[in-house]
């Protein structure tokens, strides 16, 4: 039992804050919308906008190691306003800019390629710039990545993902490659129809937080890098040597065989990468190439 | 690497609040199957009163007075081990219907609708157990 | 400290192709990047990469279209050198596994794209930088080369010599995001800057939120000049309420703009009587800000993209993307309805001053990619030609800096060689002249005397940041978010599409007084663990700087060439403006001067022609 | 290429005859529930009936075999679902092993019961 129950502690805030009004000062000069205390570096609760603008209610995960107060986990409640097509970024940055700029989450690129923002969204692994908030039953609970390291707020540290990517030697290894320095190897459309949706992967780890086998062994692959595997083992155009070896590396005892065929990663894969059934097409190629033998 | 705080509690809170057809399967799949394997020992268990039972008298076996079948009687005259039957078959026929569905995920089929065939099997579980309610308590009520 | 011989700043595809090619040249390389590589904005593009492959295309062509595109503003040599390696260097891409799309032969699929006379755009679905950034990234990873991800670049150790041409470059100073260390990377042989665009200068931009153009900043204000920054690529066919762009390629398949009245604007109002959709981008650009500014926008704001006519089947083998993004950040179903859009800052053809191996005129330091401005784009740059600079001249740089033997530059760099001296007629005063203490150079060490021993310099350098931070984190001010949106704000006000003489000088006051008010910064998470509030004032900083050249460029520039408008020059001027706009930061007082711009190719001199479409 | 099939690890083997044992299962376990549930009530089963059935060599051969099966299913499926949750090292190997032995100790058993009935090994 690590922590007092989320919804305690936000209560307890909001008694705070009725004791301590200036820490919501508004000033709609700028952006329209509510602003932060000049050098305010206390942290509050619970933040909400002056007017009865249409507002929606997000609470998030708070944690930094080093700062007092937040060293216990906690939620913050914001009240972010609301306009049409907002994403779940779209809030966070809002109360980031408006309300608490120490909010940490990590964000590039707005549209779903970057792969940095995946979050735990009322219960689920999404990406936050995917997912429209009108799409959401308040409150919005935005929480970092299960099963993940918390290094602060909705950060997790990625560092055991990243190893589990590399693991399956994620890179192009052809036997050999065409003379000319312009020749290309040949790919049938057909071939490339095979591996086009596992190589659109974006490393946001949503899938590898939502598998439950992942949360228990720490060491399996997980749906991400096995995809990745996927990816190469059936481009034609890779050698039959590494495929085999591929093989290998996907058989052993924290690869494919561990996948339960929980589907949880198929679901919250942003990029609708069909990752059960490349796992359970790699499970069967195991077999199938070991079949050979008797 | 830096501190982490493990979220404990918060996070399984919020885990189950999405409802995903694919974990459910796996979770009731893993508990209808520890079930099972529980069941299969305490089953070989009474059965193997029939050792003991096999030295008797065949005038005892004939009047059904031997260890084994006594104790099969004893057990189905209480309702709670009717009841526990009812529950095994539901468990059963659970880990059939889901396993089949595993089997098909495993061969590539039907992936695509894994969420109807969890409803299916859930259902059919459903409607199976209810109607075989009356053969299970027959003679216990 | 961290020490390899070469040290590249950037995990996109510039940063990615410069590491493995000096890995392959034999040098100890190691990226140093804010984000980890795979979340580089590379990721994003979507179109394609420019390279002539196929019977019936030459490199020759490709030079014409891109020197045609760039409105002459290009320099021959660096567009030379991108079309006849760009072949080379996207099959290089093909036998590293990159997913093109192909054709029934199996070879790769290429198809029209704006401004191009042959379909030489080799493309991977919708999705093309995402698969060119991630092949990059898996032979990084094939090859072991060390990544040193989330570190913040904060600031370039360079010695502190007068004139910019004598001043080497010894390294980086980094800020590690996770655990808030400030360390030194010294590079024995060179450190190649690859930290893409300037993109959030802008509100209204496909670029990602780390597009803050940190590289070239540091580099500009360490006195590497800034070339052509006026020159902002706005893309004709972005999200209105995200600025998520949609590809060019919808526009290479058929698709068609539409205004209120449902007109084929491009053609009806006669904007590119000959290639329609297909037109240039600014000339696109302009050409739907016109209709909307002429009331015929939809909402008063933009037009429409349809691409219904292409049916179902072709939409999703080669757009499918298209209809995610139009349905997830906008809510409009490509399939039943056209997608609204409007222009929004896309590229910065400018950037900072290279020659065709991507050396800057600063000793060891080397620019490839977005940031770098070897000039190919000129006044505006192709679709479809970024991709293959980021692959061409990171090769390059990458090969260069790792001190493999190459053939020397024919573009001078620096103030060396031909180029005249300028004003600009500025309202305000320029730059900010006591940023750095009494070194000549950001990122210079006075104690060193200059020509320290590059330890030393770096560590002083290190220093300075060190304390840089302890000022942010312990002062009380205001927050820079304020100052940014400000800034971006001016930015898609005054800076836009269309520019004229007063607005631009409005927009230079506005920078003034936002610059003014970011001397007043600081940051309030004091935390030390992933401040992004302190890493963001400090790129505010930055786009702060780049927001200035940009402007000034642009104030300077009286005449109207490829994606730079001017009201008060309605064209182009070949006798006075035939040159690249220099600004140097001169210590904190930025000084304009001019290159003349290089037409005299390989085999033939490009003759300015009227561009039309 | 036959260094590869030496690759063939515990973990594929294992998980295949998972789906085999689980195949095989599904039909007799729903004949085991329908004979002795639905066909016979179970109240009403005496010693002798099973006796009478156990002597009959098919049915006395497919029992057995029911038996093997279902406790390698069974036990195989714990000892993965405990993997599964990251069971490691030591652990694992003793985990392992006491899951071997309760299974012998059922089969042994099992196979006993039968032969009561049976009288031996029915031929
Ligand atoms: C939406 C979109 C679509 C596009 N489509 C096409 C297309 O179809 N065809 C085409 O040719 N071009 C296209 N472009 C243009 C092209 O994608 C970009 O110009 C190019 O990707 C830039 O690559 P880069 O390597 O220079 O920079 P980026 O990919 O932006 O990478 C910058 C790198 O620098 C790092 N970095 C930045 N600052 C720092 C710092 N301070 N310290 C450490 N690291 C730092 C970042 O972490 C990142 O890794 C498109 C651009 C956009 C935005
Ligand atoms: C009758 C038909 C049966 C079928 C079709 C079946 C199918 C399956 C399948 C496919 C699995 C593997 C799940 C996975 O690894 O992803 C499994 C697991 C399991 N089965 Fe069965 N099974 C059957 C009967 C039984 C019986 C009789 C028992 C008890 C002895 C049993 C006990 C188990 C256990 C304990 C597991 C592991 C569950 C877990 O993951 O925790 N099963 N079953
Ligand atoms: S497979 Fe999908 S969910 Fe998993 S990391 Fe890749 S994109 Fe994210
Ligand atoms: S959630 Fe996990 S169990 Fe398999 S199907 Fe996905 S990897
Ligand atoms: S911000 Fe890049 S994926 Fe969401």
């Amino acid at each position: 039992m690590s922590t007092q129950l989320p919804q305690q502690e936000s209560e307890e805030s909001t008694a705070e804050e009725a004791a301590e009004p200036a820490a919501t000062d508004h000033d709609h000069e700028h952006t329209g919308g509510p602003r932060r205390d000049v050098g305010d570096k206390t942290t509050d609760t619970e933040h909400e906008p002056a007017d009865t603008e249409d507002t929606r209610e997000i609470r998030v995960f708070r944690y930094d190691p080093e700062i007092e107060g937040k060293q216990e986990p906690r939620f913050d409640t914001f009240h972010v306003p609301f306009t049409r097509g907002m994403t779940v970024l779209d809030a966070v940055i809002y109360a980031r800019d408006n309300f608490d700029p120490s909010l940490t989450f990590r964000h590039s690129c707005r549209q779903a390629v970057c792969g940095s923002d995946a979050f735990f969204v009322n219960g689920e692994q999404r990406l936050g710039c995917k997912t429209q908030i009108s799409d959401l039953e308040e409150p919005i609970r935005i929480e970092p990545l299960p099963h993940q390291d918390v290094v602060k707020d909705l950060v997790v540290d990625m560092d055991h993902f990243y190893e589990e990517m590399e693991a399956v030697d994620p890179y192009f290894d052809p036997d050999e490659t065409p003379d000319g320095e312009l020749e290309e190897q040949r790919q049938s459309r057909a071939n490339r129809e095979k591996v086009k949706m596992s190589t659109r992967c974006i490393w946001c780890g949503a899938c590898f937080s939502s598998c439950n086998i992942a949360a228990g062994d720490n060491e399996y692959l997980g749906p991400a890098a096995l995809n990745k595997a996927y990816r190469f083992a059936m481009d034609e155009r890779e050698g039959d040597g590494k495929t085999q070896e591929r093989l290998e590396t996907i058989e052993q005892d924290h690869g494919v065989w561990r996948c339960q065929t929980q589907f949880s990663c198929t679901n919250v894969c942003p990029k609708d990468i069909p990752l059960t059934e490349h796992i359970q097409e790699l499970k069967r190629e195991a077999v199938k190439s070991n079949l050979k033998f008797w | 690497m830096s501190q982490s705080y493990n979220r404990g509690t918060i996070e399984s809170f919020s885990r189950w609040r999405e409802f995903s057809a694919g974990m459910w399967a796996w979770i009731f799949h893993k508990f209808t199957g520890w079930v099972l394997v529980g069941y299969l020992f305490t089953h070989i268990a009474v059965l193997s009163t029939a050792i003991p039972a096999a030295s008797a008298d065949p005038s005892t076996l004939a009047a059904s007075g031997d260890i084994y079948t006594q104790t099969i009687v004893t057990l189905e005259e209480l309702l709670l081990v009717r009841i526990l039957e009812v529950g095994l078959l539901a468990v059963a026929v659970f880990h059939i219907l889901n396993g089949l569905r595993l089997l098909l995920v495993d061969l590539g089929i039907g992936l695509e609708s894994q969420d109807k065939s969890f409803y299916a099997s859930v259902m059919l579980t459903g409607a199976i157990t209810v109607a075989s309610v009356p053969t299970f308590l027959a003679g216990a009520l | 400290m961290y020490e390899h011989d070469v040290i590249v700043v950037g995990a996109g595809g510039a940063g990615l192709r410069a590491a493995v090619a000096a890995d392959e040249a034999g040098a100890d390389v190691a990226i140093v990047s804010k984000l980890h590589p795979v979340r580089s904005h590379t990721g994003a593009a979507e179109g394609g990469i420019n390279a002539a492959l196929r019977e019936g295309d030459s490199w020759e062509d490709h030079a014409y279209d891109t020197m045609k595109g760039s409105d002459y503003l290009g320099d021959a040599p660096a567009i030379e050198t991108l079309c006849q390696n760009s072949p080379y260097e996207v099959i290089q891409l093909e036998h590293w596994g990159m997913a093109f799309s192909r054709e029934d032969d199996g070879r790769v699929s290429q198809r029209p794209f704006g401004g191009l006379s042959f379909p030489r755009t080799t493309y991977a679905g919708a999705e093309t930088g995402h698969h060119l950034l991630h092949t990059l990234y898996e032979q990084v990873v094939k090859r072991g080369i060390e990544v040193y991800d989330e570190w913040h670049v904060m600031n370039l150790a360079v010695t502190d010599e007068e004139r910019p041409e004598d001043r080497h470059c010894h390294g980086v100073v980094g800020y590690d995001v996770a655990s808030g260390e400030v360390s030194g990377f010294k590079a024995r042989d060179g450190v190649i800057l690859a930290t893409g665009g300037p993109g959030q200068a802008f509100d209204h931009t496909t670029n990602a939120v780390s597009c803050t153009g940190d590289g070239q900043a540091m580099a500009y204000r360490a006195g590497v000049p800034l070339e052509d920054m006026e020159f902002i690529q706005f893309h004709p066919t972005t999200l209105p309420s995200t600025g998520v762009l949609i590809s060019e390629g919808v526009r290479g398949e058929g698709g068609i703009l539409y205004n209120e009245d449902g007109e084929r604007f491009m053609f009806e109002r006669g904007y590119a009587n000959n290639d329609g959709e297909l037109a240039s981008r600014d000339v696109v650009s302009r050409a739907e800000l016109t209709e909307v500014n002429e009331g015929r926008g939809i909402e008063d704001e933009y037009v429409h993209l349809d691409m219904r006519h292409l049916g179902e089947e072709r939409i999703t083998d080669r757009l499918e993307n298209i209809l995610h993004l139009a349905e997830d950040f906008e809510g409009a179903d490509g399939l039943d309805e056209p997608m609204p859009v409007k222009p929004g800052q896309h590229y910065a053809m400018g950037g900072l001053e290279t020659d065709e191996n991507g050396e800057t005129c600063v000793g060891g330091l080397y620019a490839a990619g977005e940031c770098a401005c070897a000039s190919v784009h000129g006044a505006n740059r192709l679709g479809g030609n970024a991709l293959p600079e980021l692959i061409v001249f990171g090769k390059r740089a990458g090969h260069h800096a790792a001190g493999k033997e190459m053939e020397s530059a024919e573009i001078e760099t620096g103030q060396r060689g031909e180029f005249e001296r300028a004003t600009v007629d500025s309202p305000v005063e320029l730059g900010d002249p006591g940023s750095f203490g009494d070194a000549v150079a950001d990122g210079g060490a006075v104690a060193a005397g200059g020509t320290a021993d590059p330890d030393t310099l770096l560590e002083d350098a290190v220093e300075a940041e060190r304390q840089r931070i302890d000022e942010l984190l312990n002062t009380d001010g205001i927050h820079h978010s304020e100052v940014r949106s400000d800034v971006q704000e001016t930015m898609t006000a005054k800076v836009n599409v269309f520019r004229e003489e007063d607005g631009l000088k409005e927009a230079l006051r506005e920078l003034r007084a936002a610059r003014d008010r970011y001397e007043d910064v600081a940051v309030q998470d004091p935390s030390t663990t992933f401040n992004t509030d302190l890493l963001q004032t400090i790129e505010t900083r930055n786009i702060l700087d780049l927001a200035e050249a940009i402007t000034v460029g642009a104030l300077a520039r009286k005449e109207f060439r490829g994606a730079h408008w001017r009201a008060e020059a309605q064209e182009r001027k070949d006798d006075e403006w035939l040159k690249h706009t220099m600004l140097s930061w001169n210590e904190g007082d930025p000084e304009l001067w001019y290159r003349p711009v290089i037409l005299e190719g390989e085999n033939k001199e490009y003759e300015p022609k009227v561009r039309s479409y | 290429m036959a260094e590869h099939y030496s690759s063939f690890t515990k973990g594929g083997r294992l998980w295949f005859v998972q789906r085999l044992t689980a195949a095989f299962l599904v039909i007799v376990l729903a004949f085991h529930f329908f004979l002795l549930h639905f066909v016979h009530h179970a109240d009403e089963v005496t010693f002798l009936m099973s006796q009478a059935r156990m002597t009959n060599l098919t049915y006395y051969s497919l029992m057995i075999l029911f038996l093997f099966t279902a406790t390698f299913h069974g036990v195989n499926g714990v000892y993965n679902a405990l993997v599964n949750q990251g069971l490691t090292g030591t652990k694992r190997q003793a985990v392992k092993w006491t899951l071997i032995a309760a299974s012998a100790v059922l089969l042994v058993q099992g196979v006993r019961t039968a032969n009561a009935w049976a009288g031996g090994v029915p031929i």
